[in-house]
């Protein structure tokens, strides 16, 4: 296993005024990773961003850098470059200067920085841009040069904050793939903090989910999304049903539920019985089907009542008999083949291993 | 920016609603009328300062340039113009200096009584200048201290920090604070974020401020006759003396030359912030 | 929100660097004395109005208020009180009219040469009282107008109309005009518009403006001198010529009575400027 | 059929600048339709809804609202009700006054009003927040006050500009169906525009796309999605994969395509041999498989380079031997199964049904 870059212990944040934004936060990231730090705004996750580069410091816990304890170390000490998300360009200075600024900071002679400057601007793609103002760049371009500006010095980890969050959607798009694969290749560690579920997912090698200042869950794009732990997860990263009710039997494979609706669930994995819980379930999970199916455990009747489409795909919108509502995600079948329509009557059918048991956070 | 511009557009439209696409010529014809009403006293000024004769009365008699050149031969009047100058020099960079650090303070620190001493440091910008006056006066004759032009740079100083710590706070407000922490991210000292960061973006607003501070300094009259005293004069002064005698045309000269003067000053000072 | 106030916080760490958490005491301890600076002069006049002493001299000789009794029973003086009102209110409503006339021309027509007209309107908060003073002076002689209270009304009104016209022209700037085009989506005529929601919205503004244009005709002395000729008088007039022949402590009374009076019209301009 | 309750006749607006927004516009509204103007920002599509508020008059062509020509009206005297985007409610006003406004422009009496003031408030879910000052209110709960006032004077036409921009993601999507529901539910007439695809695909019954001032297609969301007419329509709502090249065969079913790349491609639909054409194809209907398969005759060898995991399914990028680039999407597979890894050798295979031959806004 790579060893640790970045790792946070224990670590709170309180301020003056008594918000507690980052409650006992610990994470790792090793050598050569790109975490993900997803959350809701206000979870807490650019707090522990600016920790780790010393804009501000933890209440309590440590955080240490290539091994080395940073907890009250000065932004300018620290090895760990930031691209803002308003990317903070220098007004003043060229493209250039800007890329320059950290070498010059580290008396790197003149000749070696415009070598490196040259190297840097190419690697993301803005050759010739030296002299240009960065105000009269667009927000991509801009991006770009901050990015340079950040690898330049060679940071032991490259925190980004939002990164694409300023560019519109279309572009945001090509951008990712872009970014990943120019980062994998330098062979960077980063840590970069989004509220984009859908960025999370694609760009990074793992999330760590943040709620109320505490982390949810840390994983790979898809056990956060296949296996989400607990029903703030399950809710952000992507669309979930949820059922509450309680456990009415188990053996070591199978756990049945009896839900507030009335009707029974079974689920894979297990659980003690009579104890209250949570499941979910994603729409792309759930088949409608015309006819009641005997052989399937989980299939329940209910009617379509709104419909949402996607072009690939559309969201049924189910209201089961027993007063539950459901969403179920089919993709869009050719014309000429039998397509849901309002106030159709259908049979949700729901296979036990796409259900999960959630657990709250502190348990 | 198409949107806001479509915006106004269509007011413009609005205004004369059955015949679109005509300009609001009369508003022109208000506004220029209004205007006129507003400088012809300056303009007169000018004129007059041009007039052969000694009489201030219309129609001119001739044009000429012997109340230019009476002035620029009378001895008091350079004298005053030094001492004008040296206290406006003075004044601008101090005035500038502790207007820097005023508006630095109180763009970044936060502390009990803030608002409060905020508003305080505006004081001397809204109380009236015979109030100003007085109060000097009455302070520096109470403590013994002599009148001069020690004290009418002081009184300027005072005068003139309002506008500087106002200006260069403006100038700070949009200041984007990730700036800071970006170049302290790359490495730079508190002391190298201020040099190489934090003042030459501030520096237009400074200019700026220093500038405003020079024009006050030149122009004021009224704080600055309570606290010379008999042996100095500045250059307000000197124009204020010969207008006690009657208006004469040496005056207008002097007075043309200051409006000039001021509008170059003021007009740099306002382009300066307008591009800031 | 959270962010801005967080950047706050962590510059006031940063402060003292080696010492988190502390507050920057050494600020305080500098703005405090900068501001005691600037405002003993206020506080030595105040005092000094309660002297029993003829004398303005440390220490004082006992506390009294002879000096605000000899002050009310002065004809002269509360005949310039009288004028100083008169004069205040008329311009504060002719100004605050044509200043919100100006400010809705300026902020929704264009026109060709509008920013050269929109920087001529400015220039007589920036020109010279001296030069306003003798401007006028030397065109009302010209053209044969008697001085008295109706030149300096005219005066003052040009004195004000820029600081009405910025307060209400900075008000309407931050006006939403899609405002006005749901009013008008919804029915309303373009008057009623003005009525029901272009007025109210900008009423905060209006009457900071129409505070504003009291207190300088109130307090203004360098025109008003020069214009207002030998027969009538204003306060600020009064107390000058009481000053001409020394600080009385009778001038004292006044100027303290002056100081608290600006304050106070000042502070409820102020804060009705924040609130809008 | 309904009758047209908004009729644009070729509507041309050129700025005094010189700007040319809107270029030959005619479209028309049925009674109780939703109609969605979909279109990247700049391409003239708020300003079109300006002039049919009468904010803004056109340059050139006829604008008629319930058959009236409205065309230099003032926005007074129409009968068009606009739900701006920033909601531009009277803060100077309460909720209720707000809501009132427009009935009190029309003289209704005041005891009317009251009445009808609660219906709305109701019917938008606000009772009791009469007397609320519109400043203190959530950003989803100023959509609806203004959504009553604007409703209330029951216009011809609801006027809705980019209606949910300003709520946030999780918000947005809950809002587009109850939107689309209540607004169903009072059969009322709706123009409503978005830079938005999947609100105006979720939303519409019928989307009119529209780029640099012209309307590139007119159509139900499955129509726009399924079958786009033009290049830009195909890349802006969704995702495309473009082929360019020429005809070298056609039947009265299928023509068959010589592609710069040099690979052949089948494609329903005719087209004059010789011609060059475009044609587009939608990234879930090109298929991934491990072997070639011989009996299917749009089949290209080529290799997966990147992978961008959404969760309930993935885009796989494939470079293909011939040169072409590719995106495929398909869904996630459960664990266990053959999921495709960066480097895999893959046949991208594609019906020629899915593929569409596309034309310029002016063929």
């Amino acid at each position: 296993m790579q060893p640790c870059v970045v790792e946070l212990e224990d670590v709170w944040k309180v301020f003056d005024n008594g918000l507690v934004a980052v409650r006992g936060c610990s994470l790792q990231i090793r050598k050569g990773e790109f975490l993900a730090l997803l959350g809701p705004s206000g979870c807490g996750k650019t707090t522990t961003l600016r920790m780790i580069a010393g804009f501000e410091f933890p209440s309590r816990g440590r955080i240490r850098i290539d091994g080395r304890d940073v907890t009250f170390e000065r932004p300018q000490h620290r090895n760990a470059a930031m691209v803002f998300q308003n990317y903070a360009l220098f007004p003043h200075m060229t493209v250039a200067e800007n890329v320059a600024f950290g070498l010059r900071m580290r008396q790197v002679p003149p000749s070696v920085i415009a070598e490196k400057v040259k190297t840097y601007l190419s690697l993301v793609r803005l050759d010739g841009y030296q002299d240009r103002s960065p105000k009269k760049l667009s927000g991509g371009e801009q991006q770009r040069v901050a990015l340079a500006r950040a690898l330049i010095t060679e940071p032991a980890v490259l925190l980004l904050d939002e990164p694409l969050g300023a560019l519109d959607r279309k572009l945001r798009e090509e951008m990712q793939l872009e970014l990943k694969q120019l980062l994998n290749r330098l062979e960077i560690t980063v840590l970069f903090v989004t509220h984009d579920q859908d960025e999370a997912l694609v760009m990074s090698h793992r999330v760590a989910v943040m709620a109320n200042g505490q982390i949810q869950q840390v994983g790979t794009p898809d056990e956060v999304y296949e296996h989400p732990r607990t029903p703030f997860v399950a809710g952000f990263v992507g669309v979930s049903n949820f059922f509450q009710g309680r456990v009415i039997g188990s053996d070591p494979e199978y756990t049945v539920l009896e839900t507030t609706g009335g009707i029974r669930l079974a689920v894979s994995g297990t659980a003690p019985v009579g104890e209250q819980i949570i499941v979910s379930c994603r729409p792309e999970k759930v088949c409608l089907a015309v006819s009641p199916d005997s052989s399937f455990f989980n299939s329940f009747p209910g009617r379509v009542t709104a419909i949402k489409y996607y072009g690939a795909s559309s969201q049924y919108f189910v209201q089961l008999d027993c007063g539950l509502s459901l969403i179920s995600m089919l993709p869009t079948l050719e014309v000429g083949e039998h397509r849901f329509q309002i106030g159709d009557r259908v049979y949700a059918e729901i296979h036990p291993r796409a259900l999960h048991i959630l657990r709250e956070p502190g348990a | 920016m198409v949107h806001r511009q479509t915006d106004r557009l269509v007011r413009e439209e609005r205004l004369g609603t059955g015949a679109r696409k005509r300009r609001p010529w009369l508003v022109i014809v208000y506004l220029v009328l209004a205007y006129l009403f507003l400088f012809l006293p300056s303009l007169v000024v000018i004129l007059m300062s041009f007039n052969a004769s000694r009489l201030s009365f219309f129609p001119l008699e001739g044009i000429s340039l012997r109340w230019y050149q009476a002035l620029f031969s009378d001895r008091l009047m350079w004298l005053g113009a030094r001492n004008s100058l040296v206290v406006a020099v003075t004044t601008m960079v101090v005035a500038t200096v502790l207007g820097l650090m005023f508006a630095y303070a109180m763009n970044r620190f936060r502390f009990p009584g803030k608002g409060f001493l905020t508003s305080l440091v505006m004081a001397p910008m809204l109380t009236p200048g015979v109030i100003i006056g007085i109060s000097l006066l009455s302070f520096y004759y109470s403590l013994g201290i002599p009148r001069g032009l020690g004290t009418v740079l002081l009184a300027h100083v005072v005068l003139a920090i309002p506008y500087t710590t106002l200006v260069i706070a403006s100038r700070m407000q949009g200041f984007d604070l990730s700036l800071e922490e970006a170049a302290r991210n790359l490495g730079a000292s508190e002391w190298t974020v201020l040099r190489k960061v934090t003042l030459p973006l501030l520096w237009p607003g400074i200019l700026a401020a220093a500038l405003f501070a020079f024009t006050i300094s030149v122009d004021e009259f009224v704080v600055t006759f309570f606290v010379i005293g008999e042996r100095a004069v500045t250059l307000p002064i000197k124009i204020y003396t010969g207008v006690r005698f009657g208006i004469s045309p040496e005056v207008n000269a002097i007075s043309s030359l200051v409006i000039l003067f001021s509008t170059i000053v003021l007009g740099l000072a306002l382009s300066r912030q307008a591009r800031a």
